[in-house]
């Protein structure tokens, strides 16, 4: 059983000239736990480390207790999506999902079957005669998907899987994925830069930044808790490191008050929405107040988001008629307040 | 040994054609290709003479068809264009005794217009006339190269061609204004060139030598072939393609 | 939620008007006219290598001695020889494909001590006058070579002066030219294909069988077709060490070489039904191959 | 927003961690170990294959004349032929680079009417043997030719026993290679990128110097290769057009026909330069083109 | 000045055997407009037709005053981001982005200094010299970004520009585009599947569905009153079509009481967390009250959404508490209440 407890250990060590994974990862059967990162962190290379494809420089990966860095790619019970699809541009997407199964001795028919069954599910039942290049981005993306899912891998590497499909169709594929990740208890691991997706289909997010990991955990406390800039900007808050003592958060020149109580170096967050705006300095209950520059505005969502600079750089978030009573243009001095109760500190 | 077996003697009827016994019922000719045409017509004559016997050529260059030979080739005859090939597959002792059945003589061909207005060997010296020769590897060149120095006279060619039919294309194509080939070869070119005779051509006359081999696979029939070609009907068909005779 | 909204929100209805108002009508933009202008500097020079590679053929055609063609065609020698070099050269090239596809695929996907020579050596019989290629093989194969003795005695086989030993010639000489279009084919296409499908549980072996070979197609059917047509064509090789047998050896190219001897006109003759049947088959089957890739 | 989080989040630290608890260590799993194993269904022709294109030379090395070598290498002929023939070839080469790859351009890229039957004549040269070849450029360019009689009439131009008709004999004959090479490396090149380089403004001449050509140079790489060693080994079509003369039309091959008639040994010694010289020149040059593309 | 108002008017006809487009586009100076639509709408093939890669079947174009459609794709003024960037092999990151430049005759030194500079603007000045395999998914949108920008196109085509950016750097080069777009007044046809890039970039949205529009208007607009079922998805909320009479609206079996009151056919929409559940028939002020069934259960973000059949199928977020409170399993019955004064009524 404990082993059990743990489907995928694995170890990555990639070296390149200008670049360095090292990466721990484990997952739970079942569990699905999704790689997070700026571009160019290793994600990809360490799902390509995972499968095979590109060569450990140390390390190892252990799968259900059987070392799977010693095998080739092609023995290794894995499914792979890949970033920008790879679809065999000769066979079409009927012939592209039974790929899979062909290989591992399935019969012509059969395997035309059970990729016809994957295709109506990822809902292009209506395409499986058309090569990849008649395809759409999004309907290509699905047909990579299927293929994965055709092998019944025991490890599923998902690199981006849900990037290009829309509303509609993200919404299905993902809940058939969770559906079909429920049905074989294999490890997955998800490559995705949507925050949304992140929170919803993994178990566990793991934030890399340079090639190691920075945070992991449930994507609730990851969410609440950032601990990098990233993280940060993934989630919407504004994150600070600091050091709490008696009176509050020392954040370079700025004092903070914050909710939680806290001593020695601490993170302090809150969302863009908590910072509201003044043209003079304000005297109410927000005890966090503190003069910055407007360094720009720009539309987010029905709301304006600004940037601000002064002692902390910060985004608040206020309505459109707000920003027209404020008047407020690049450059222009403003007041900046957050209520304590809204700022969140934790240990760094 | 010789591949006439008396033990494997036919069966059938054919066998009782061909009157040396034996089962083989074919002989390989390997001869050179200036001897396509009158070989072939000789090959002809010879199986209606031996009903139930074929004769199979080898045409090519003398001296790739004497490499073959040297290399074990199933050949029963061999006819050279030149006794330095023959020479090659005496010396690996494989055949003995050749005999010269034909002797070729130059001429100079010229275009049937004759554009350079060439009517004797000295002409062929002018500069402006473009003169093509065979190359001194083979034999129509080492031929010319004999004839010219017998005449004392030095001609600068524009090319130095690998066989005598190459030659005789730059003639007929109007490439070069004259050329030194052999007499065959400008009869046969049925009036598209113009054959001269010079009297220094006596002095490179070049050897056709035959021999069968020794380890011919229908001995008997072989030896027949050679007799057929040494024969007055061989002399016939040889001479009215423009050999000599010996 | 204000019931007001600031910008009138466009109804589907609405869509097709702009364009009618317009009075646009369905002028066809082809896809010819969107492409862009050719560019002469690339027209012009195909243009004149078209014409280089063309026009010697209209010199053939002139002289073809077009009133005594039907005669000559209708001689028995011409179609036995023919039927064989069209057979000779199409088992010729199976054999190439048979063995050089793989080796193709070993010199451009493996990377083993010494692959820069065997690259290069691939290019020996490519480079070795023909004759030359002819001696050679008959050195190693012919009777007294140094495989050829070993093969008669153990197995009774002997190769020159057969059928068999004019594929083996054509063979020889035209592998070189599948080898390399194939292997610069596999060098531009995207190994990453292949990585998806070893991914997919796929051996290397169905890797190149179901993904490299498809992918690389043209390659190979440009590949096949210099082979197909270098073997069609071969002479120096082929008399040497196959020899000139009518029926059995003698292939088109050598009967060329014959009629050479003795009428030039049926030379002609002879290569231009090789060319005529050669370019009817080309262009019936590489166009198949062609747009099924 | 709890203090008090359900999972412990992971911190940093903790990374390195579980690899050491279980003492993996570096091993490494290095490139070739992980690619998986090599399939001998390929293996194996393609070794056969290349022992069948290697073995013959073994045949040529054994006979080779060791002892008079140097001498025989030393003759000044030799190396005249030996320069004659690699510059005619690489002149030759260059010439079918400059119009073959736009023609296979036009045959990949562009659809006109006739294109089945234009890509079929491409194949001409290919199939003629080479000395019909030969008597075909004759009748064209030479004296009496076509386009020949013209040329010399108003320019004094004569090709024909000159060694720039080798080269045109060389390029003839050896163009379609290169063409019909390129031609499968463009139609297996992927033309999005082409599409791609259009939106940025390229015209159709850009495109093709900066986009297709650098894509498929593998393939232009290997057509070049191809038609480099077909020219080198270029003989009946150069006799029969050019002539054989010492120093302005011998090229090897000649050089090698001619010595095979008197001594075999020498014929060997000489194809042997050839083939040495030649490697040499495609192992280096090709590596370097392979490996920059 | 007339003419002016309108930079770009295309109608785009384009005929497949399978799928017809027909579109109208118009794009005033400096607008961003963005397309939306599911998987397979026609938005790339629309795209390449301004572009000049797809001939069209009818229709024309005409960019400020001028006709586009009879110029092939090389004189077109436009930078085009493809969806699978497309960058060139055999070219550095630098020499893909100077490659426009290039083309329309700038030195190369010139040329190279802009691209670097562009480079620099999307954050890859470090990778300048790293040839397109070696670049990571995101980076390689970021050339490819970089890459359009250069030539200084009229009109910008951007095919899910920022799909395979991580959140920090899509902010930026968000505001980036933003900014560069108002430079040179140009028109922009933007295709996201990112509701968020879709709302805070775009001026306008369109969406079409089966190569033609079915909506279009400002963001906020479209977000508000959603026409299709995939808008509604794509926004996040639940959408019914119905008759309005004095009693209420009239969607299927069901009378729904909204906010508005009007008469004729109408839309009805109203946000899943508008949505209340309960195990036993609620009597409370919600006027809307309906009894539903459990089709399923997913995470969504922080919130679980369920989502219900029944007389209308609809989507429910409720907390996990309240989730672990209703005991809710897939199949069973539920009572469904959502407030008149949540739910918005508008013409359909
Ligand atoms: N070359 C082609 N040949 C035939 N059909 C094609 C071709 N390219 C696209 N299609 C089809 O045309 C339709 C529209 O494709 P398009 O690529 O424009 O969609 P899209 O809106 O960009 O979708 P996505 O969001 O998935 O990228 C799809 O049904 C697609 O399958
Ligand atoms: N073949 C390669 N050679 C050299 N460097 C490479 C190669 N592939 C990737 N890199 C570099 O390694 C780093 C990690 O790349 P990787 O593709 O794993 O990033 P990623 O996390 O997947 O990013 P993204 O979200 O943009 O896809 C990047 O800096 C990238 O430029
Ligand atoms: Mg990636
Ligand atoms: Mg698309």
């Amino acid at each position: 059983m404990g082993e059990r407890a743990v489907s995928l250990h694995a170890h990555l060590v990639v070296v390149r000239p200008a670049f360095t994974l090292d990466l721990t990862l484990e997952v739970a059967p079942g569990e699905v736990v999704a790689l997070l990162g700026p571009n160019g962190a290793g994600k990809t290379t360490a799902l390509r480390a995972l499968a095979g494809l590109t060569p450990l420089s140390g390390g190892q990966i252990v799968l259900r207790g059987r070392p799977l860095h010693t095998l080739p790619a092609d023995s290794r019970p894995i499914g792979m999506v890949f970033q920008d699809y790879l679809l065999f541009p000769h066979l079409s997407a009927l012939d592209n999902v039974a790929f899979g199964p062909r290989c591992q001795g399935v019969s012509k028919a059969e395997s035309r079957r059970a990729a016809a069954a994957l295709l109506e599910r990822v809902g292009l039942a209506g395409r499986a005669a058309a090569k990849p290049r008649q395809l759409s981005g999004g309907q290509a993306q699905r047909v990579a998907l299927a293929r994965a899912l055709a092998v019944r891998p025991e490890l599923l590497l998902l690199d981006e899987p849900l990037a290009a499909l829309d509303a509609h169709t993200r919404l299905e594929v993902r809940s058939q994925l969770r559906r079909h990740l429920a049905d074989f208890d294999g490890a997955t691991v998800l490559v995705t830069h949507d925050p949304l997706d992140a929170m919803v289909l993994a178990d566990r997010l793991i934030v890399i930044e340079n090639g190691a990991v920075v945070q992991q955990g449930a994507p609730a406390e990851v969410a609440r808790r950032p601990r990098t800039d990233y993280v940060a900007r993934l989630v919407g808050l504004n994150l600070y490191r600091g050091v709490a003592g008696g009176a509050g958060v020392k954040v370079g020149e700025l004092l903070l008050h914050t909710y939680e109580e806290l001593d020695g170096p601490v993170f302090v967050a809150f969302p863009p929405a908590a910072v509201a705006l003044y043209r003079t300095r304000p005297d109410g209950s927000p005890r966090n107040v503190w003069q910055a520059r407007v360094e720009g505005v720009e539309r987010h969502g029905d709301n304006v988001r600004v940037h601000l600079d002064g002692p902390i750089s910060a985004f608040a978030d206020i309505t459109p008629a707000a920003l027209a009573d404020l008047d407020l243009t690049p450059g222009e001095p403003v007041w900046a307040s957050v209520k304590a109760v809204e700022t969140h500190a934790y240990p760094a | 040994g010789s591949g006439a077996d008396p033990g494997a003697a036919g069966t059938s009827s054919a066998s009782a054609s061909a009157s040396a016994g034996g089962g083989a019922k074919e002989v390989t000719v390997f001869a050179a290709a200036s001897l396509t045409g009158t070989f072939t017509e000789l090959g002809k004559s010879f199986e209606s003479a031996h009903p139930g016997t074929t004769v199979k050529f080898n045409f090519g260059s003398s001296a790739t068809l004497a490499q073959q030979i040297v290399q074990g080739a199933p050949a029963d005859v061999f006819a050279a264009a030149s006794p330095a090939t023959m020479k090659t597959v005496t010396d690996a002792s494989l055949a003995a005794s050749p005999t010269t059945f034909v002797r070729n003589r130059l001429q100079i061909a010229v275009p049937a217009d004759n554009p350079a207005k060439v009517d004797e060997l000295k002409d062929l010296t002018d500069s402006k006339v473009k003169v093509a020769l065979c190359a001194e590897q083979v034999p129509c060149g080492a031929a010319a190269v004999k004839a010219l120095d017998a005449a004392g006279l030095k001609v600068t060619p524009v090319t130095l061609e690998q066989d005598v039919k190459a030659t005789l294309t730059k003639v007929e194509l109007g490439e070069v204004d004259a050329a030194l080939v052999y007499r065959t070869d400008v009869i046969a070119s049925a009036g598209k060139v113009k054959g001269i005779e010079f009297p220094e051509a006596g002095k490179a006359i070049n050897d056709y030598p035959i021999a069968t081999l020794a380890k011919a696979p229908a001995g008997d029939l072989a030896k027949q072939f050679v007799d057929l070609v040494l024969s007055q009907q061989g002399k016939d068909v040889l001479t009215k393609a423009g050999f000599d005779g010996p | 939620m204000s019931p007001s909204p600031p910008n009138q929100p466009g109804r589907p209805e609405q869509v097709e008007s702009p364009g009618s108002r317009r009075g646009s009508g369905r002028r066809s933009a082809g896809g010819r006219e969107v492409a862009g202008r050719l560019p002469w500097m690339l027209v012009v020079p195909a243009l004149a290598g078209l014409v280089f590679l063309v026009l010697p053929l209209a010199g053939l055609l002139i002289r073809a001695p077009w009133s005594t063609l039907p005669q000559r065609l209708a001689a028995p020698h011409v179609l036995e020889a023919l039927r064989l070099s069209l057979v000779c050269a199409s088992v010729a090239t199976a054999v190439c494909l048979l063995l050089g596809v793989p080796l193709a695929w070993l010199l451009a996907r493996v990377s083993f001590p010494g692959r820069r020579l065997v690259r290069a050596l691939v290019t020996v019989p490519l480079v070795l006058p023909p004759v030359v290629g002819g001696v050679a093989l008959l050195l190693v194969l012919g009777r007294r070579g140094l495989v050829g003795q070993w093969l008669e005695a153990s197995f009774g086989i002997t190769l020159p002066f057969t059928t068999a030993g004019v594929i083996m010639a054509e063979a020889f000489v035209a592998m070189p030219f599948l080898v390399i279009s194939v292997e610069g084919a596999l060098r531009g296409a995207d190994q990453r294909f292949e990585e998806a499908a070893a991914t997919l549980g796929a051996s290397r072996w169905t890797v190149f069988c179901r993904v490299t070979l498809p992918m690389v197609m043209p390659g190979v059917v440009a590949g096949a077709v210099l082979c197909w047509a270098r073997a069609l064509g071969e002479f120096g090789a082929t008399i040497t060490f196959a020899g000139n047998f009518p029926g059995t050896t003698r292939t088109m190219p050598l009967a060329v070489y014959l009629a050479l001897e003795t009428e030039p006109e049926a030379a002609i003759v002879l290569s231009l039904v090789l060319l005529v049947v050669s370019v009817v088959i080309l262009a019936s089957l590489r166009d198949r191959w062609v747009s099924a890739s």
